[in-house]
Protein backbone atom coordinates (compact mmCIF):
# COMPACT_ATOMS: atom_id res chain seq x y z
CA UNK A 1 0.00 0.00 0.00
CA UNK A 2 2.69 2.31 0.73
CA UNK A 3 3.79 2.73 -2.86
CA UNK A 4 0.23 3.44 -3.88
CA UNK A 5 -0.33 5.82 -1.05
CA UNK A 6 1.90 8.44 -3.24
CA UNK A 7 -0.95 8.73 -6.10
CA UNK A 8 -3.85 8.68 -3.64
CA UNK A 9 -2.72 11.70 -1.79
CA UNK A 10 -1.51 13.68 -4.38
CA UNK A 11 -5.09 15.04 -5.51
CA UNK A 12 -5.10 16.49 -1.83
CA UNK A 13 -2.09 18.45 -1.84
CA UNK A 14 -1.33 21.76 -2.77
CA UNK A 15 1.48 22.14 -5.46
CA UNK A 16 4.13 24.85 -3.95
CA UNK A 17 3.79 27.14 -7.42
CA UNK A 18 7.49 28.94 -6.33
CA UNK A 19 8.92 25.91 -5.07
CA UNK A 20 8.22 24.27 -8.14
CA UNK A 21 9.57 27.13 -9.93
CA UNK A 22 13.06 27.05 -8.03
CA UNK A 23 13.31 23.37 -8.63
CA UNK A 24 12.86 23.85 -12.44
CA UNK A 25 15.17 26.53 -12.89
CA UNK A 26 17.40 23.94 -10.65
CA UNK A 27 17.05 21.31 -12.87
CA UNK A 28 17.31 23.92 -15.87
CA UNK A 29 21.01 24.71 -14.58
CA UNK A 30 22.30 21.62 -14.59
CA UNK A 31 20.98 20.85 -17.76
CA UNK A 32 22.68 23.87 -19.31
CA UNK A 33 26.04 22.97 -17.47
CA UNK A 34 26.03 19.59 -18.96
CA UNK A 35 25.75 21.17 -22.32
CA UNK A 36 27.69 23.20 -22.03
CA UNK A 37 30.38 20.78 -21.18
CA UNK A 38 29.38 18.56 -23.68
CA UNK A 39 30.40 21.59 -26.43
CA UNK A 40 33.85 22.52 -24.70
CA UNK A 41 35.07 18.95 -24.00
CA UNK A 42 34.40 18.29 -27.45
CA UNK A 43 36.19 21.11 -28.47
CA UNK A 44 38.65 20.89 -26.74
CA UNK A 45 39.69 16.88 -26.49
CA UNK A 46 38.06 15.50 -30.22
CA UNK A 47 39.80 16.16 -33.44
CA UNK A 48 37.85 17.26 -36.19
CA UNK A 49 39.47 14.43 -38.16
CA UNK A 50 37.20 11.76 -37.78
CA UNK A 51 39.82 8.40 -38.23
CA UNK A 52 37.63 6.19 -35.68
CA UNK A 53 33.98 6.33 -34.19
CA UNK A 54 35.56 4.89 -31.12
CA UNK A 55 37.02 6.97 -28.71
CA UNK A 56 40.80 6.25 -28.22
CA UNK A 57 42.93 6.32 -24.61
CA UNK A 58 44.05 10.07 -25.23
CA UNK A 59 40.91 11.24 -25.54
CA UNK A 60 38.51 9.46 -22.93
CA UNK A 61 41.58 10.86 -20.36
CA UNK A 62 41.34 14.36 -21.73
CA UNK A 63 37.65 14.29 -21.43
CA UNK A 64 37.67 13.15 -17.71
CA UNK A 65 39.68 15.73 -16.93
CA UNK A 66 38.38 18.26 -18.64
CA UNK A 67 34.90 17.36 -17.21
CA UNK A 68 36.80 17.80 -13.44
CA UNK A 69 38.56 20.89 -14.61
CA UNK A 70 35.26 22.81 -15.95
CA UNK A 71 33.85 22.41 -12.54
CA UNK A 72 36.18 23.42 -11.08
CA UNK A 73 35.76 26.61 -12.62
CA UNK A 74 32.27 26.40 -12.26
CA UNK A 75 32.75 26.65 -8.52
CA UNK A 76 35.43 29.05 -8.45
CA UNK A 77 33.61 31.64 -10.18
CA UNK A 78 30.04 30.89 -8.60
CA UNK A 79 31.74 31.55 -5.25
CA UNK A 80 33.16 34.65 -6.67
CA UNK A 81 29.74 35.96 -7.38
CA UNK A 82 28.13 35.39 -4.69
CA UNK A 83 30.91 37.02 -2.55
CA UNK A 84 30.27 40.25 -5.18
CA UNK A 85 26.18 39.58 -4.62
CA UNK A 86 26.36 39.51 -1.03
CA UNK A 87 29.04 42.46 -0.81
CA UNK A 88 25.98 44.84 -2.69
CA UNK A 89 28.13 45.05 -5.74
CA UNK A 90 26.37 45.82 -8.59
CA UNK A 91 26.07 42.46 -11.45
CA UNK B 1 18.59 17.82 -6.53
CA UNK B 2 16.88 16.11 -3.11
CA UNK B 3 13.45 15.28 -3.60
CA UNK B 4 12.52 14.61 0.09
CA UNK B 5 11.40 17.95 0.47
CA UNK B 6 8.19 17.60 -1.65
CA UNK B 7 4.68 16.43 -1.51
CA UNK B 8 3.86 13.71 -3.57
CA UNK B 9 1.89 16.26 -5.76
CA UNK B 10 4.86 18.46 -5.95
CA UNK B 11 6.78 15.01 -7.09
CA UNK B 12 4.33 14.28 -9.87
CA UNK B 13 4.65 17.42 -11.13
CA UNK B 14 8.50 17.41 -11.19
CA UNK B 15 7.93 14.41 -12.68
CA UNK B 16 6.35 15.34 -15.64
CA UNK B 17 8.67 18.19 -15.87
CA UNK B 18 11.78 16.23 -15.81
CA UNK B 19 10.01 13.57 -18.57
CA UNK B 20 9.19 16.62 -20.89
CA UNK B 21 12.73 17.85 -20.32
CA UNK B 22 14.80 14.82 -21.35
CA UNK B 23 12.74 15.18 -24.59
CA UNK B 24 14.32 18.45 -25.36
CA UNK B 25 17.49 17.27 -24.50
CA UNK B 26 16.97 14.54 -27.32
CA UNK B 27 16.39 16.76 -29.44
CA UNK B 28 18.83 19.04 -28.38
CA UNK B 29 21.27 16.01 -29.00
CA UNK B 30 20.01 15.13 -32.18
CA UNK B 31 20.43 18.42 -33.64
CA UNK B 32 23.66 19.39 -31.89
CA UNK B 33 25.01 16.39 -33.63
CA UNK B 34 23.69 17.18 -37.11
CA UNK B 35 25.53 20.71 -36.69
CA UNK B 36 28.10 19.27 -35.37
CA UNK B 37 28.90 16.52 -38.18
CA UNK B 38 27.78 18.63 -40.85
CA UNK B 39 30.46 21.58 -40.08
CA UNK B 40 32.92 19.11 -39.83
CA UNK B 41 32.44 16.94 -42.72
CA UNK B 42 31.14 18.11 -45.25
CA UNK B 43 33.03 20.87 -47.36
CA UNK B 44 33.06 20.07 -51.07
CA UNK B 45 29.55 21.66 -52.96
CA UNK B 46 30.71 20.32 -56.60
CA UNK B 47 28.75 17.33 -55.98
CA UNK B 48 24.32 17.60 -54.90
CA UNK B 49 24.64 14.73 -52.85
CA UNK B 50 27.50 12.87 -50.00
CA UNK B 51 30.56 11.81 -51.19
CA UNK B 52 31.29 8.58 -49.77
CA UNK B 53 34.34 10.04 -48.20
CA UNK B 54 31.55 12.32 -46.45
CA UNK B 55 29.28 9.61 -45.35
CA UNK B 56 28.36 5.92 -46.35
CA UNK B 57 26.22 4.55 -48.72
CA UNK B 58 25.36 1.96 -46.25
CA UNK B 59 23.76 4.03 -43.43
CA UNK B 60 20.74 2.48 -43.44
CA UNK B 61 22.07 -1.10 -43.02
CA UNK B 62 23.48 -0.13 -39.62
CA UNK B 63 27.23 -0.02 -40.82
CA UNK B 64 28.39 2.65 -39.03
CA UNK B 65 31.82 2.06 -39.75
CA UNK B 66 32.64 4.25 -43.27
CA UNK B 67 32.29 7.46 -43.67
CA UNK B 68 33.30 10.95 -41.58
CA UNK B 69 29.36 11.22 -40.78
CA UNK B 70 29.30 8.14 -39.16
CA UNK B 71 32.33 7.83 -37.39
CA UNK B 72 31.80 11.84 -35.85
CA UNK B 73 28.15 10.55 -34.83
CA UNK B 74 29.40 7.38 -33.42
CA UNK B 75 31.95 9.42 -31.17
CA UNK B 76 30.10 12.42 -30.54
CA UNK B 77 27.42 9.98 -28.81
CA UNK B 78 30.46 8.06 -27.04
CA UNK B 79 31.64 11.50 -26.03
CA UNK B 80 28.52 12.66 -24.18
CA UNK B 81 28.22 9.65 -22.64
CA UNK B 82 31.45 9.92 -20.85
CA UNK B 83 31.01 13.44 -20.01
CA UNK B 84 27.67 12.05 -18.73
CA UNK B 85 29.75 9.49 -16.47
CA UNK B 86 31.79 12.12 -15.02
CA UNK B 87 29.13 14.86 -14.77
CA UNK B 88 27.04 12.52 -12.42
CA UNK B 89 30.08 11.41 -10.21
CA UNK B 90 31.00 15.34 -9.93
CA UNK B 91 28.08 16.41 -9.28
CA UNK B 92 26.78 13.47 -6.19
CA UNK B 93 30.38 15.00 -5.13
CA UNK B 94 29.16 18.48 -4.87
CA UNK B 95 26.14 17.66 -3.23
CA UNK B 96 28.08 15.26 -0.75
CA UNK B 97 30.33 18.05 -0.49
CA UNK B 98 27.47 20.45 0.20
CA UNK B 99 25.64 18.80 3.01
CA UNK C 1 -21.59 27.35 -45.43
CA UNK C 2 -18.78 25.11 -45.28
CA UNK C 3 -15.62 27.39 -44.73
CA UNK C 4 -17.37 28.99 -41.95
CA UNK C 5 -18.21 25.81 -40.32
CA UNK C 6 -14.62 26.01 -38.31
CA UNK C 7 -15.12 28.88 -36.99
CA UNK C 8 -19.05 28.03 -35.55
CA UNK C 9 -18.04 24.84 -33.76
CA UNK C 10 -14.58 25.71 -33.01
CA UNK C 11 -16.41 27.10 -29.59
CA UNK C 12 -17.25 23.33 -28.81
CA UNK C 13 -14.72 21.61 -29.45
CA UNK C 14 -12.20 20.50 -27.09
CA UNK C 15 -8.80 21.03 -27.77
CA UNK C 16 -6.11 18.05 -26.88
CA UNK C 17 -3.64 19.62 -24.67
CA UNK C 18 -1.34 16.23 -25.49
CA UNK C 19 -1.59 16.73 -29.20
CA UNK C 20 -1.53 20.35 -29.50
CA UNK C 21 2.15 20.43 -27.28
CA UNK C 22 2.93 17.84 -29.69
CA UNK C 23 2.10 19.60 -32.83
CA UNK C 24 4.08 23.15 -31.12
CA UNK C 25 7.06 20.80 -30.92
CA UNK C 26 7.19 19.58 -34.62
CA UNK C 27 7.01 22.82 -35.38
CA UNK C 28 9.62 24.10 -33.37
CA UNK C 29 11.70 21.60 -34.51
CA UNK C 30 10.76 22.32 -38.43
CA UNK C 31 11.81 26.11 -37.42
CA UNK C 32 14.97 25.24 -35.42
CA UNK C 33 16.47 22.87 -38.54
CA UNK C 34 15.62 25.64 -40.70
CA UNK C 35 17.53 28.40 -38.85
CA UNK C 36 20.73 25.52 -38.29
CA UNK C 37 20.69 25.35 -42.15
CA UNK C 38 20.76 29.22 -42.79
CA UNK C 39 23.87 29.46 -40.28
CA UNK C 40 26.08 26.41 -41.09
CA UNK C 41 25.43 27.28 -45.22
CA UNK C 42 25.98 30.85 -44.69
CA UNK C 43 29.33 29.82 -43.19
CA UNK C 44 29.85 27.24 -45.72
CA UNK C 45 28.57 29.17 -48.95
CA UNK C 46 29.23 32.83 -48.34
CA UNK C 47 32.77 34.48 -48.28
CA UNK C 48 33.16 37.24 -45.39
CA UNK C 49 33.88 40.12 -48.27
CA UNK C 50 30.86 41.41 -49.32
CA UNK C 51 31.74 42.84 -52.83
CA UNK C 52 27.69 42.59 -53.51
CA UNK C 53 24.73 42.36 -52.35
CA UNK C 54 23.43 39.88 -54.62
CA UNK C 55 24.22 35.95 -54.76
CA UNK C 56 26.11 35.52 -57.42
CA UNK C 57 26.12 32.13 -59.04
CA UNK C 58 28.56 30.18 -57.11
CA UNK C 59 26.80 30.84 -54.12
CA UNK C 60 23.35 30.04 -55.52
CA UNK C 61 24.81 27.09 -56.27
CA UNK C 62 26.67 26.21 -52.94
CA UNK C 63 23.28 27.08 -51.31
CA UNK C 64 21.23 24.54 -53.06
CA UNK C 65 23.72 21.93 -52.49
CA UNK C 66 24.87 22.63 -48.90
CA UNK C 67 20.40 22.79 -48.06
CA UNK C 68 20.58 19.03 -50.07
CA UNK C 69 23.51 17.45 -47.79
CA UNK C 70 22.09 19.19 -44.60
CA UNK C 71 19.01 17.39 -44.95
CA UNK C 72 20.69 14.09 -45.90
CA UNK C 73 22.36 14.03 -42.59
CA UNK C 74 20.22 14.97 -40.74
CA UNK C 75 18.29 12.11 -42.42
CA UNK C 76 20.95 9.53 -41.93
CA UNK C 77 21.33 10.62 -37.95
CA UNK C 78 17.92 10.49 -37.04
CA UNK C 79 17.73 6.72 -38.33
CA UNK C 80 20.91 5.79 -36.55
CA UNK C 81 19.49 7.34 -33.40
CA UNK C 82 15.71 5.70 -33.62
CA UNK C 83 17.92 2.50 -33.93
CA UNK C 84 19.79 2.86 -31.08
CA UNK C 85 16.68 4.33 -29.26
CA UNK C 86 14.76 0.72 -30.35
CA UNK C 87 18.03 -1.13 -29.31
CA UNK C 88 17.79 0.50 -25.76
CA UNK C 89 21.07 1.94 -25.92
CA UNK C 90 21.41 4.83 -23.51
CA UNK C 91 20.57 7.99 -24.41
CA UNK D 1 2.75 19.19 -40.64
CA UNK D 2 -0.75 17.46 -41.86
CA UNK D 3 -3.58 19.60 -39.94
CA UNK D 4 -6.20 17.32 -41.71
CA UNK D 5 -6.30 15.56 -38.51
CA UNK D 6 -7.15 18.17 -36.13
CA UNK D 7 -10.32 19.51 -35.40
CA UNK D 8 -11.26 23.14 -35.74
CA UNK D 9 -10.56 24.22 -32.32
CA UNK D 10 -7.08 22.72 -32.34
CA UNK D 11 -6.41 24.23 -35.96
CA UNK D 12 -7.56 27.63 -34.37
CA UNK D 13 -5.12 27.07 -31.38
CA UNK D 14 -2.31 26.26 -34.02
CA UNK D 15 -2.92 29.10 -36.10
CA UNK D 16 -2.00 31.71 -32.91
CA UNK D 17 0.36 29.42 -31.58
CA UNK D 18 2.16 29.93 -35.51
CA UNK D 19 1.68 33.47 -35.82
CA UNK D 20 3.56 33.96 -32.23
CA UNK D 21 6.20 31.72 -33.74
CA UNK D 22 6.76 33.68 -37.20
CA UNK D 23 6.64 37.43 -35.04
CA UNK D 24 9.56 35.41 -32.75
CA UNK D 25 11.17 33.79 -35.86
CA UNK D 26 11.06 37.46 -37.55
CA UNK D 27 13.01 38.63 -34.52
CA UNK D 28 15.53 35.99 -34.27
CA UNK D 29 16.76 36.74 -38.17
CA UNK D 30 16.70 40.50 -37.29
CA UNK D 31 19.20 40.64 -34.35
CA UNK D 32 20.96 37.38 -35.95
CA UNK D 33 21.39 39.71 -38.89
CA UNK D 34 22.98 42.46 -37.08
CA UNK D 35 25.08 39.98 -35.17
CA UNK D 36 26.19 38.67 -38.06
CA UNK D 37 26.94 41.76 -40.42
CA UNK D 38 28.36 43.61 -37.37
CA UNK D 39 31.17 41.06 -36.60
CA UNK D 40 31.94 40.63 -40.22
CA UNK D 41 31.73 44.31 -41.40
CA UNK D 42 32.92 46.45 -38.05
CA UNK D 43 36.76 46.08 -37.43
CA UNK D 44 37.89 49.74 -36.64
CA UNK D 45 37.39 51.15 -33.51
CA UNK D 46 39.51 54.11 -33.71
CA UNK D 47 36.70 55.85 -34.10
CA UNK D 48 33.38 56.68 -32.89
CA UNK D 49 31.11 56.04 -35.92
CA UNK D 50 30.64 53.86 -38.61
CA UNK D 51 33.17 54.28 -41.65
CA UNK D 52 31.87 54.64 -45.10
CA UNK D 53 33.46 51.50 -46.00
CA UNK D 54 31.75 49.68 -43.04
CA UNK D 55 28.62 51.38 -44.26
CA UNK D 56 26.67 54.17 -46.42
CA UNK D 57 25.81 57.16 -44.85
CA UNK D 58 22.43 57.21 -46.72
CA UNK D 59 21.65 54.37 -45.18
CA UNK D 60 17.83 56.29 -44.04
CA UNK D 61 17.14 56.90 -48.21
CA UNK D 62 16.98 53.17 -49.10
CA UNK D 63 20.66 53.44 -50.69
CA UNK D 64 21.68 50.20 -49.80
CA UNK D 65 24.35 49.68 -52.41
CA UNK D 66 27.26 50.48 -50.97
CA UNK D 67 29.55 49.68 -47.20
CA UNK D 68 29.76 46.53 -45.97
CA UNK D 69 26.97 46.42 -43.54
CA UNK D 70 24.35 46.81 -46.00
CA UNK D 71 25.90 44.58 -48.82
CA UNK D 72 26.21 42.02 -45.66
CA UNK D 73 22.27 42.99 -44.90
CA UNK D 74 21.04 42.51 -48.58
CA UNK D 75 22.94 39.22 -49.03
CA UNK D 76 21.75 37.59 -46.22
CA UNK D 77 18.62 37.88 -46.62
CA UNK D 78 18.62 36.94 -50.24
CA UNK D 79 20.44 33.99 -48.63
CA UNK D 80 17.50 33.22 -46.00
CA UNK D 81 14.76 33.54 -48.99
CA UNK D 82 16.80 30.91 -51.12
CA UNK D 83 17.09 28.23 -48.02
CA UNK D 84 13.74 28.95 -47.44
CA UNK D 85 12.90 27.78 -51.12
CA UNK D 86 14.84 24.86 -50.43
CA UNK D 87 13.93 24.09 -47.61
CA UNK D 88 10.19 24.23 -48.16
CA UNK D 89 11.08 21.74 -51.62
CA UNK D 90 13.10 19.38 -49.31
CA UNK D 91 10.56 19.15 -46.48
CA UNK D 92 7.23 18.36 -48.81
CA UNK D 93 9.85 15.61 -50.63
CA UNK D 94 10.62 14.09 -46.88
CA UNK D 95 6.54 14.67 -45.76
CA UNK D 96 5.84 12.85 -49.41
CA UNK D 97 8.09 9.89 -49.36
CA UNK D 98 7.03 9.16 -45.57
CA UNK D 99 3.55 8.75 -46.41
CA UNK E 1 -1.79 58.22 0.12
CA UNK E 2 -1.18 58.42 -3.72
CA UNK E 3 1.92 55.73 -3.74
CA UNK E 4 -0.09 53.38 -2.03
CA UNK E 5 -2.94 53.51 -4.48
CA UNK E 6 -1.61 51.35 -6.84
CA UNK E 7 -1.84 48.28 -4.83
CA UNK E 8 -5.48 48.85 -3.15
CA UNK E 9 -6.46 49.90 -7.31
CA UNK E 10 -4.73 46.50 -8.62
CA UNK E 11 -7.16 43.52 -7.34
CA UNK E 12 -10.01 45.71 -9.24
CA UNK E 13 -8.12 45.75 -12.35
CA UNK E 14 -7.78 43.80 -15.47
CA UNK E 15 -4.67 42.64 -16.46
CA UNK E 16 -4.26 43.04 -20.66
CA UNK E 17 -2.43 39.86 -21.69
CA UNK E 18 -2.24 41.19 -25.32
CA UNK E 19 -0.25 44.03 -24.17
CA UNK E 20 1.40 42.15 -21.28
CA UNK E 21 2.79 39.73 -24.13
CA UNK E 22 3.80 43.12 -26.26
CA UNK E 23 5.70 44.42 -22.97
CA UNK E 24 7.26 41.00 -22.26
CA UNK E 25 8.83 40.63 -25.78
CA UNK E 26 9.94 44.15 -25.66
CA UNK E 27 11.95 43.83 -22.44
CA UNK E 28 13.23 40.32 -24.45
CA UNK E 29 14.24 42.03 -26.72
CA UNK E 30 16.03 44.68 -25.23
CA UNK E 31 17.92 41.94 -22.80
CA UNK E 32 18.96 40.12 -25.92
CA UNK E 33 20.15 43.05 -27.80
CA UNK E 34 22.41 43.68 -24.13
CA UNK E 35 23.57 39.96 -24.21
CA UNK E 36 24.93 40.10 -27.97
CA UNK E 37 26.35 43.86 -27.75
CA UNK E 38 28.57 41.80 -24.79
CA UNK E 39 29.85 39.08 -26.16
CA UNK E 40 30.29 40.74 -30.04
CA UNK E 41 32.20 43.72 -28.11
CA UNK E 42 34.35 41.12 -25.95
CA UNK E 43 35.68 39.16 -28.74
CA UNK E 44 36.15 42.52 -30.53
CA UNK E 45 37.81 44.19 -27.54
CA UNK E 46 39.10 42.00 -24.96
CA UNK E 47 42.59 40.54 -26.52
CA UNK E 48 42.49 36.73 -25.12
CA UNK E 49 45.90 36.82 -23.32
CA UNK E 50 44.71 37.79 -19.54
CA UNK E 51 47.41 39.97 -18.13
CA UNK E 52 45.32 41.50 -15.73
CA UNK E 53 41.54 41.75 -14.01
CA UNK E 54 41.09 45.75 -14.93
CA UNK E 55 40.34 47.09 -18.16
CA UNK E 56 43.01 48.92 -19.66
CA UNK E 57 42.21 52.59 -21.33
CA UNK E 58 42.59 51.23 -25.23
CA UNK E 59 40.13 48.37 -24.15
CA UNK E 60 37.45 50.76 -22.03
CA UNK E 61 37.36 53.04 -25.42
CA UNK E 62 37.01 50.30 -27.61
CA UNK E 63 33.93 48.81 -25.62
CA UNK E 64 32.39 52.50 -25.40
CA UNK E 65 32.61 52.97 -29.43
CA UNK E 66 31.84 48.95 -30.22
CA UNK E 67 28.62 49.78 -28.03
CA UNK E 68 27.88 52.68 -30.26
CA UNK E 69 28.70 50.68 -33.65
CA UNK E 70 26.18 47.93 -32.41
CA UNK E 71 23.32 50.57 -32.02
CA UNK E 72 24.44 51.97 -35.48
CA UNK E 73 23.91 48.97 -37.16
CA UNK E 74 20.98 47.99 -35.16
CA UNK E 75 19.23 50.73 -36.21
CA UNK E 76 20.20 50.72 -39.99
CA UNK E 77 19.27 46.95 -40.28
CA UNK E 78 15.85 47.36 -38.39
CA UNK E 79 15.00 50.36 -40.46
CA UNK E 80 15.80 48.15 -43.62
CA UNK E 81 14.18 45.62 -42.36
CA UNK E 82 10.77 47.95 -41.75
CA UNK E 83 11.26 49.67 -45.48
CA UNK E 84 11.22 46.15 -47.02
CA UNK E 85 8.54 44.46 -44.39
CA UNK E 86 6.20 47.79 -45.03
CA UNK E 87 6.88 47.07 -49.10
CA UNK E 88 5.62 43.61 -48.86
CA UNK E 89 8.38 41.78 -49.79
CA UNK E 90 8.79 38.60 -47.98
CA UNK E 91 10.22 37.75 -44.98
CA UNK F 1 10.14 51.22 -21.67
CA UNK F 2 7.21 53.73 -21.17
CA UNK F 3 5.43 52.39 -18.38
CA UNK F 4 2.96 54.62 -17.98
CA UNK F 5 0.22 53.34 -19.88
CA UNK F 6 -0.14 50.40 -17.59
CA UNK F 7 -2.81 50.57 -15.08
CA UNK F 8 -1.58 49.05 -11.19
CA UNK F 9 -2.19 45.59 -11.91
CA UNK F 10 -0.61 45.64 -15.11
CA UNK F 11 2.65 47.38 -13.39
CA UNK F 12 2.63 44.98 -10.40
CA UNK F 13 2.66 42.08 -12.93
CA UNK F 14 5.12 43.32 -15.30
CA UNK F 15 7.43 43.77 -11.91
CA UNK F 16 7.06 40.03 -11.50
CA UNK F 17 8.27 39.25 -14.97
CA UNK F 18 11.14 41.63 -14.46
CA UNK F 19 12.21 40.18 -11.29
CA UNK F 20 12.36 36.60 -13.06
CA UNK F 21 14.08 38.09 -16.29
CA UNK F 22 16.75 39.16 -13.67
CA UNK F 23 17.44 36.06 -11.64
CA UNK F 24 17.50 34.29 -15.71
CA UNK F 25 20.29 37.15 -17.10
CA UNK F 26 22.24 36.45 -14.01
CA UNK F 27 22.49 32.65 -14.50
CA UNK F 28 23.19 33.00 -17.98
CA UNK F 29 25.95 35.52 -17.38
CA UNK F 30 27.42 32.96 -14.95
CA UNK F 31 27.19 30.17 -17.04
CA UNK F 32 28.55 32.34 -19.80
CA UNK F 33 31.25 33.71 -18.01
CA UNK F 34 32.10 30.45 -16.93
CA UNK F 35 32.56 28.87 -20.32
CA UNK F 36 33.96 31.91 -21.65
CA UNK F 37 36.96 31.71 -19.00
CA UNK F 38 37.32 28.21 -19.48
CA UNK F 39 38.10 27.87 -23.49
CA UNK F 40 40.09 30.95 -22.96
CA UNK F 41 42.33 29.58 -20.02
CA UNK F 42 41.72 26.09 -19.49
CA UNK F 43 44.01 24.15 -22.48
CA UNK F 44 46.60 21.56 -20.70
CA UNK F 45 45.03 18.17 -20.17
CA UNK F 46 47.80 16.53 -18.93
CA UNK F 47 47.05 17.61 -15.28
CA UNK F 48 43.82 16.45 -13.27
CA UNK F 49 43.62 19.60 -11.12
CA UNK F 50 43.90 23.49 -12.54
CA UNK F 51 47.60 24.43 -12.80
CA UNK F 52 48.22 27.28 -11.31
CA UNK F 53 48.49 29.73 -13.97
CA UNK F 54 45.26 28.60 -15.02
CA UNK F 55 43.90 29.61 -11.97
CA UNK F 56 45.18 30.86 -8.22
CA UNK F 57 44.78 28.06 -5.40
CA UNK F 58 43.88 31.15 -3.17
CA UNK F 59 40.43 31.54 -4.82
CA UNK F 60 38.20 30.94 -1.97
CA UNK F 61 40.28 33.41 -0.01
CA UNK F 62 39.03 36.35 -2.12
CA UNK F 63 42.44 36.69 -3.89
CA UNK F 64 41.45 37.25 -7.41
CA UNK F 65 44.95 38.73 -8.92
CA UNK F 66 46.13 35.72 -10.07
CA UNK F 67 45.49 32.80 -12.81
CA UNK F 68 44.32 33.30 -15.71
CA UNK F 69 40.83 32.14 -14.72
CA UNK F 70 40.73 35.08 -12.34
CA UNK F 71 41.58 37.67 -14.33
CA UNK F 72 39.56 36.76 -17.17
CA UNK F 73 36.52 36.38 -14.59
CA UNK F 74 37.36 40.24 -13.19
CA UNK F 75 37.74 41.23 -16.68
CA UNK F 76 34.72 39.95 -17.72
CA UNK F 77 32.32 41.24 -15.35
CA UNK F 78 34.35 45.35 -15.71
CA UNK F 79 33.13 44.70 -19.49
CA UNK F 80 29.63 43.79 -18.56
CA UNK F 81 29.35 46.66 -16.60
CA UNK F 82 30.74 48.56 -18.88
CA UNK F 83 29.02 47.81 -21.61
CA UNK F 84 25.76 48.37 -19.37
CA UNK F 85 26.69 51.97 -18.93
CA UNK F 86 27.22 52.63 -22.62
CA UNK F 87 23.89 50.80 -23.20
CA UNK F 88 22.25 52.27 -20.88
CA UNK F 89 22.96 55.68 -22.25
CA UNK F 90 22.24 54.52 -26.05
CA UNK F 91 19.18 52.98 -25.13
CA UNK F 92 18.11 56.66 -23.31
CA UNK F 93 19.07 58.47 -26.16
CA UNK F 94 17.00 56.29 -28.82
CA UNK F 95 14.00 56.65 -26.32
CA UNK F 96 14.36 60.24 -26.15
CA UNK F 97 14.66 60.74 -30.00
CA UNK F 98 11.77 58.30 -30.62
CA UNK F 99 8.80 60.37 -28.89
Amino acid sequence: MSFMGGWNNAANQSVNMQNMAMAEQELEMVSDLFNRIVSSCHQKCIPKTYIEGDLNKGEAVCIDRCVGKFFEVNKSVGTKLQQMSGAGLPM
Amino acid sequence: MDFSQFNDAERNHLQRVMEQKQMKDFLKLYSGLVERCFNDCVNDFTSKTLSSKEASRKTLTLDFLEGCIQKCADKFLKHSERVGQRFAEANAEMMGGAK
